[in-house]
């Protein structure tokens, strides 16, 4: 049986681990199969399971979270029979698969979306805790947003440098007004628990939210201009699929495999106006083509779009 | 002697009142027993109190007085027996139902509110209706009627904690008053105050007694017994060993009935040889953390193998006089202990320097400042003196060893009961706990003791003692300051006697050349110096 | 004369009181609709079943016997250092900054400088509360409280900015160099012949916490430095009556407080991360103030309070891990065992004295 | 700094400080009553959760706000069981009570919902709404006072307006009735008031249900604001209420400018979270830790000693 590890902000968090949950969870309801799974409490904890589970001879392992690889290492090495899928990093062993996304090229998209749904020149961020990886998705919605507003300006706030800024929606949502008195029409969150604050506030306040990693358009109808989605539910998904004879090496989820994009369905239909739905498709083609290179955060830790 | 041991009982036997005859007693406890855990604190007690008389309590530090009276009060629940009030059956569960019957109590440390005024500590329990402003109101005027027929003014909106111990008493009598109380307990209620308040207590007492009042005194001292009550009772170890007619009997008799010996309850001792000036203080201020001058120019020198005894009204310097020679008050001015000056400010100021150098000080406060009252007996029995090179055992470690055995040795001969190192310092009675204090001071062998109130609370066994011990001390050549609101205490240990008033010296005067009469007199600040006397 | 056998007060207490807080902690098993004797079952065998488990047990209970010690010395001098969390944090950044810039040739150099540098980091971060405490009468509970939000915020910058390996996801430094790496049980029990999992974190800062145990009994009830700080605790004004100055108290008491605490971190970061991980103390601080309080300031109490968290924290994880439970359960049982054993102790103490007199007083008669 | 944004600061400080200052206030009158209360992270926590859960089961805030106040109460029990009647320690009491709630909202709330420990999103009319004051849309765009009238002072949730009535009828509650200074006698000597034939128990009783009605309005608060339950979601402001009891010297008045304080010191850091001086900038991590630095400061430059109830922390025991 597969097995997974989801990360400090737990398998709820509505964003993240979520979606590696759902992903779990779709192929468990179409294979039928069975799955373990468990939730961290501290950081020790990660090279223990990881044992448990090889030791009980699950497989394949799947863990959801960078902070993983510093375990992983030592246990893939002591089992060279057990397949593992990390996501979010790579881990250079033969018996890893590393999932990386480039959520920079989904934010970009959100980037375009923010721009051609704000009437003005001003859209914003609200993160979680202060992270590279989550100036990653700032970063790439940045630029997005200044392929079409070269002048305009994107206000970026992160909630926290403490684990409690995933939990925080209460501050989450002065963020946002501060934005919105700050001239923010549009705002993108990344923030876990703090998010449902922001797109709540956002819908309070008679802004736009973008939601994040799993489709949030559904939590505020109408108020929910997308939701940049990563797909760690495919990820997952594609893991258990493949079960013991997993897939090793490196595997990049991006737009061109649908690793990432914006979230359309009936919550934001008429949010998304037909200009606007023309550029995020002209960029998909662009990016996917190489065309455009939006900007990884993580290669240099500094945005050119800030 | 006519000792009725049997009084208690006999009144057990009158016939139960259904209907309260006309001269019923005004309180009857029938088989009071009450334990805390294992200590048995009242062996069923029964005593009977007339109407309109004032009822002397005594016993030993422990004895169980307090515990009864807290029972009276509703404070404590009693294990067993009955209690009667004017002749009917009353259930006294907590202190409500006391204050209905018409007990007040006050209490040995009292139960004011410190940061609340006069006026509130007053209304607190006694309100009517939910708001403050009517309550208020009346009672400042209850208040100026009552202060006015008893004498017992005080400011009503005064902090408590801005008034002195004699006037916070007052407040816990009108207290009781304003809840209407007819019958009254006093728990040692003049164990801190001067004896011109003392006086004045009296004075009310009487006044109260004049109305039809029926007053409870719990006390140490003899004098106050023979002085004030109609009837006493003697109490040991729980149990009610006498009730007497104050009349028929005298203090020696009821000192041998407390403490189940005979007592001295004079200081023998032969006159001073005093030597070589030990101490001299000169134009010594202390200003207070308020910026209050306390010590206004104090000229003092004490010899060795003598005995000066300060007397004052508390409050007017004689504490922060002790607490700057004690090092842990700044003070101005110039001190000489044998000749050499002691720092007065600064790094060698503290109490442990003053140590060193031989200064032993019985502080006046012995729960906060004497003792810690968390502490094993052998560790209070160093403190203080915890860095002498003789407590330790190395470099870091102190050497516990030691320090019990040399507790045990000293319990034994200063007879602190019970002499057990390893109990802790509040489950030691009070004169127990005094005697702990001394025994390491005195131990010391300092060249210097400074001692404050040196029996305060303390019963009279343990006073005899205590006296004893500090004459001892002067006859091997020691000098000692004496501070003692007890004018008693002050002309009978004392060689020379000093009288402040207002952070001065009043003047000097020989035991053998005055009386408690002028002392009170130059304590009231009212008596001028007499040259001729106390030069010397 | 006493009220009941010091063993009764000693052991009975605690373990009833343990045992009503797992009789509670089953209900509310039952309630999420599990089976309670499972769990416990499951939780004994997840921290004692193997020596792995074992491991990671005494690792959480080495965490937890320095902040343990550490509210205690702040205890006894009557100061309520609420700052463990921030001081064992900084403690962090102090050893991982010994580790990461010298490379050590041998661990047995390192960890005494480690050891330096986590105590003086945390220490320095009690110094500032203990002062203005001393000094200026600011409240230690609010400024320590005030420090740990600090410290988090501090120790994120540091982090992101100085220490981070560039490229990495990850906040936290690199690794320590392998001349840092101190032995794990599993190391220093097989010379010896003693299998013990190869993989369990607890390694020689268990022993170390021991001996701080140790020490701690000296400094507090053999020290004239303990004798002076209980003296102060007990009561300020006897304490200036003995010449003992009550600002070189709580500032010395705060110091020794916070470098227990920074000490903690060469257990987290030294011994098992081997780097500087952000949040490295996951509210190792807090539980402190439970096992110091729970272990009556006494350093056996905290050491056996620190197992039972050890045991609460590892089983409880196992519980999680195989039971599905959600791994909050495991907080609501700490809950309930600190509220019984710390809390309603009297609940528990009253009938039980009363059993003892009326048995004593049988006896007598 | 314009005016307007200086006036949605200040607007953003209200919203911030209301859940500071119920907290607060319900510190106030527990510690007045001599129970210390750092159990006040665990009641705000176990309010919003209850209050969340109520809320959206039944689709009012009201019922909502009934469950908050019953949760906190609740815990408030407790707290008195352990503390008053059992004489346990209170801090202990207290610390455990923050566990039990941070553990419990997440178990019940897993298995009520099975959204881990989240509680469904609130709809807005299971939240509570603006209250616009009379003419508040009239005089917006009167210059000066329009915006001060309409974007400070009206449109707040009716909790808000409820917490800083709270401030004057503690107040009154404490100082001018005699409920009041039996509370405060309590505090500070309850032999004092044992004496006087009033209960102790039954005062401090009282005193830790006043505690836990406020403590639940301030976690309703929360969970309306934020339309629901997140797990750990009081984020520490508990823990800040205490510090700002501490700081306003256990008074009403000055509990109202102590959370204000914190209010705004997290507002504008909420605002400015990174200022760049010239070449400098200041970093993120500085400005989100500015409302603590700058409490410490005050603390030791301006407020000095706080003497608390003097009888906090002891619970009453006549017979050892
Ligand atoms: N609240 C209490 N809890 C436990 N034991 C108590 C309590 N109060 C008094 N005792 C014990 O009961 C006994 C009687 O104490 P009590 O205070 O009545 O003595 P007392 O005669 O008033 O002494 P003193 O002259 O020192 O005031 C003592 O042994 C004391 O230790
Ligand atoms: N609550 C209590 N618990 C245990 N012992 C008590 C309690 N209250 C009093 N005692 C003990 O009862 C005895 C007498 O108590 P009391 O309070 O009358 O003090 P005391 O001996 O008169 O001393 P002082 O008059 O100096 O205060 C002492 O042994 C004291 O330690
Ligand atoms: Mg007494
Ligand atoms: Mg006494």
């Amino acid at each position: 049986d597969p097995a997974i590890i989801f990360d400090l902000g737990g398998k709820f968090d509505k964003s993240f681990n979520e979606a590696a949950f759902n992903g779990a969870e779709r192929w468990a309801k179409e294979t039928g199969g069975s799955y373990r799974d468990v939730e961290l409490q501290s950081d020790a904890q990660r090279e223990q399971y990881l044992r448990n589970f090889a030791e009980k001879g699950f497989n394949p392992i799947v863990m959801a979270g960078f902070s993983f690889a510093t375990a992983l290492e030592t246990v893939a090495a002591d089992f060279p029979d057990t397949k593992f899928a990390i996501i979010d990093m790579v881990v250079d062993a033969p018996n890893v698969r590393s999932v990386v996304f480039n959520e920079q090229e989904g934010s970009y998209l959100a980037g375009i979306a923010a721009a051609y749904a704000a009437k003005g020149d001003t859209v914003s961020f609200v993160g979680g805790m202060d992270i590279p990886l989550i100036s990653k998705f700032a970063c790439g919605y940045a630029e997005g947003f200044k392929s079409v507003k070269p002048e305009g300006k994107v206000i970026v706030n992160m909630t926290g440098t403490t684990p409690a800024a995933w939990n925080d929606p209460v501050k989450g949502g002065e963020l946002t007004r501060a934005q919105k008195s700050a001239g923010s029409e549009v705002v993108f969150a990344a923030a876990g628990g703090t998010g449902l604050g922001v797109l709540q506030t956002a819908a309070d306040e008679g802004m736009l939210s973008i939601g994040v990693d799993s489709n949030q358009n559904y939590l505020q109808p109408g108020s929910v201009l997308t939701s940049m989605v990563k797909r760690v539910d495919n990820a997952v998904y594609d893991a258990f699929t493949q079960g013991e004879n997993l897939e090793t090496g490196i595997n990049v989820m991006g737009l061109s495999n649908d690793g990432v994009g914006v979230a359309m369905d009936e919550y934001n239909a008429a949010l998304i106006t037909p200009e606007m739905k023309a550029a995020i498709d002209e960029a998909t083609a662009k990016i996917i083509s190489g065309e455009v290179v939006v900007h990884d955060y993580m290669s240099d830790e500094s945005c050119p779009a800030f | 002697m006519s000792v009725q041991s049997e009084a208690g009982r006999q009144a057990t036997a009158a016939p139960t009142a259904s209907t309260a005859p006309i001269d019923a007693p005004a309180i009857e406890l029938r088989g009071i027993s009450k334990a805390f855990g294992p200590v048995q604190a009242n062996k069923d007690i029964s005593i009977t109190v007339k109407k309109g008389t004032v009822h002397g309590i005594i016993g030993e530090n422990g004895a169980g007085k307090s515990t009864l009276m807290s029972i009276l009060y509703g404070f404590y629940k009693a294990d067993a027996g009955t209690i009667h009030i004017k002749g009917q059956e009353v259930q006294i569960a907590d202190s409500q139902a006391a204050i209905s019957a018409g007990i007040g109590m006050v209490f040995q440390h009292f139960k004011l509110v410190e940061n609340f005024t006069v006026l509130e500590n007053v209304i607190l329990g006694a309100e009517d209706g939910g708001l403050l402003k009517p309550s208020l109101a009346k009672a400042r005027t209850l208040l100026k009627q009552l202060s006015d027929e008893y004498q017992l003014s005080v400011d009503p909106d005064a902090l408590i904690e801005d008034l002195s111990v004699g006037h916070q008493q007052r407040v816990e009598i009108l207290k009781a008053l304003y809840r209407q109380a007819d019958i009254l307990i006093l728990d040692e209620p003049t164990g801190v105050l001067t004896p011109a308040e003392a006086d004045h207590l009296f004075r009310i007492l009487e006044g109260l007694k004049e109305q039809g009042k029926t007053i409870i005194l719990i006390t140490h001292k003899l004098r106050e017994i023979m002085e004030i009550t109609d009837t006493v009772s003697v109490m040991r170890r729980g149990e009610m060993t006498a009730t007497v007619q104050t009349a028929d009997t005298t203090p020696e008799d009821l000192a041998e009935l407390m403490v189940g010996r005979k007592v001295l309850l004079h200081v023998e001792k032969k006159p001073a040889t005093p030597g070589a000036q030990i101490l001299e203080i000169e134009n010594l201020h202390v200003v207070d953390e308020q910026g209050v001058e306390r010590v206004k120019g104090i000229d003092l020198h004490v010899r060795a193998g003598e005995i000066l005894g300060i007397c004052g009204v508390a409050g007017n310097g004689q504490t922060e006089l002790l607490e700057v020679l004690g090092g842990y008050q700044n003070g101005t001015g110039t001190i000489r202990l044998n000749g050499e000056e002691i720092d007065l400010t600064g790094k060698n100021s503290d109490g442990q320097s003053r140590r060193a150098r031989g200064i032993s000080h019985v502080p006046e406060d012995r729960h906060d400042e004497g003792l810690i009252l968390n502490f094993q007996a052998w560790e209070n029995m160093v403190f203080g003196y915890h860095h002498a090179p003789e407590y330790q055992k190395n470099r870091f470690l102190m050497d516990n060893a030691a320090i019990k055995a040399m507790t045990q040795e000293s319990m034994t001969k200063f007879d602190v009961r019970p002499p057990n190192p390893k109990l802790e310092a509040k489950s030691f009675s009070g004169g127990n706990q005094q005697k702990i204090v001394l025994a390491r001071e005195i131990e010391r062998n300092p060249d210097l003791l400074l001692i404050g109130q040196p029996t305060r609370g303390v019963d009279i066994g343990a006073i005899e003692f205590i006296h004893q011990q500090i004459v001892h001390l002067r006859d091997a050549g020691k000098a000692i300051l004496l501070v003692s609101v007890e004018l008693d205490e002050i002309l009978s240990l004392s060689d020379r006697i000093a009288v402040m008033f207002d952070g001065k010296i009043m003047g000097e005067r020989l035991p053998s050349e005055t009386n408690e009469g002028e002392l009170g007199l130059m304590m009231a600040g009212i008596a001028e110096e007499n040259p001729g006397e106390a030069g010397q | 004369m006493n009220k009941m056998p010091k063993w009764a007060d000693a052991v009975l207490i605690p373990l009833i009181s343990i045992l009503l807080a797992f009789l509670l902690s089953g209900l509310v098993i039952m309630a999420i609709g599990k089976d309670p004797v499972m769990a416990i079952k499951t939780m004994v065998q997840g921290a004692f079943g193997n020596s792995n488990n074992i491991g990671y047990t005494l690792y959480y209970t080495t965490n937890f016997i320095f902040t343990g010690l550490s509210v205690a010395v702040a205890y006894h001098a009557r100061l309520f250092n609420i700052g463990s969390e921030g001081q064992a944090a900084l403690g962090g950044l102090g050893v991982a900054l010994v580790c990461l810039y010298v490379p050590w040739p041998h661990w047995a150099i390192a960890l005494p400088a480690a050891m330096i540098g986590g105590a003086v980091f945390g220490a320095a971060w009690a110094f500032i509360p203990a002062y203005l405490q001393a000094k200026r009468g600011s409240h230690i509970v609010i400024t320590t409280i005030m420090f740990n939000f600090i410290g988090s915020a501090l120790i994120g910058y540091i982090l992101l900015n100085y220490l981070k390996v560039p490229g990495s996801m990850s906040t936290e430094s690199a690794r320590f160099g392998a001349g840092a790496h101190l032995p794990t049980f599993h190391e220093m029990l097989a010379p010896f012949g003693i299998e013990f999992n190869k993989n369990a974190p607890v390694n020689v800062s268990f022993l170390i916490a021991l001996l701080a145990a140790v020490g701690f009994y000296f400094l507090i009830w053999r020290t004239r430095l303990g004798y002076e700080i209980r003296a102060y605790g007990q009561s300020e004004t006897a304490a200036k009556y003995a010449g003992i100055n009550p600002v070189r108290i709580v500032v010395i008491a705060m110091l020794i407080s916070g470098a227990l605490s920074g000490l903690m971190a060469i257990n987290n970061v030294m011994g098992e991360a081997e780097r500087l991980i952000d949040n490295a103390v996951e509210g190792a601080g807090f539980i402190g103030i439970a096992v110091a309080l729970m272990g009556r300031n006494h350093p056996i109490g905290i050491v056996l309070a620190a197992l039972l968290f050890g045991f609460l924290y590892q089983g409880g994880g196992e519980l999680s891990f195989w039971e599905s439970i959600p791994r909050e359960l495991v907080v609501v049982i700490q809950a309930l065992v600190i509220m019984f054993t710390g809390a309603l102790d009297n609940m528990v103490r009253a009938p039980l004295e009363k059993l003892f007199i009326a048995l004593n007083k049988k006896k007598e008669a | 700094m314009d005016y307007l944004t200086i006036i949605q600061i200040l607007d953003s400080t209200v919203r911030l400080a209301t859940p500071l200052l119920l907290t607060c206030l319900a510190g106030l009158f527990s510690e007045r009553a001599g129970v210390v209360d750092i159990g006040l992270e665990g009641k705000l926590l176990a309010a919003a959760f209850l209050a969340g859960a109520a809320a959206s089961v039944t689709g009012s805030i009201w019922i909502g706000l009934l469950a908050g106040v019953a949760g906190s109460l609740a815990f408030s029990m407790i707290h008195g069981l352990a503390s008053i009647t059992f004489k346990g320690d209170q801090l202990i009491s207290g610390v455990a009570l923050n566990f039990l709630a941070a553990g419990l909202t997440v178990v019940v709330g897993q298995s009520w919902f099975k959204l881990g420990g989240r509680t469904p999103s609130l709809p807005t009319d299971a939240r509570f709404g603006e209250w616009n004051l009379p003419f508040s849309d009239a005089l917006a765009n009167v210059p000066f006072i329009g915006p001060l009238y309409h974007e400070l002072i009206s449109g707040h949730t009716a909790l808000t307006y409820m917490a800083l009535l709270a401030v004057p009828l503690s107040w009154w509650v404490l100082y001018r009735t005699r409920f009041g200074l039996r509370l405060r006698a309590v505090g500070e000597n309850p032999s004092a008031v044992d004496t006087a034939g009033v209960s102790v128990v039954r005062l401090r009783f009282a005193a830790l249900v006043i505690a836990g009605v406020l403590c639940g309005m301030a976690g309703t608060y929360l969970a309306s604001l934020a339309a629901g339950f997140v797990k750990d979601m009081s984020a520490g402001r508990g823990y800040i209420a205490l510090a700002a009891l501490i700081f306003a010297k256990w008074r009403p008045w000055y509990a109202l400018s102590a959370t204000m304080l914190f209010g705004l010191l997290e507002a504008i850091g909420n605002r400015y979270q990174s200022i760049t001086m010239g070449d400098f900038t200041i970093p993120v991590q500085f400005m989100q830790a500015l409302p603590y630095i700058l409490t410490v400061i005050i603390l030791a430059g301006f407020v000095g000693k706080a003497i608390p109830p003097r009888a906090g922390g002891t619970p009453y025991v006549k017979e050892r």
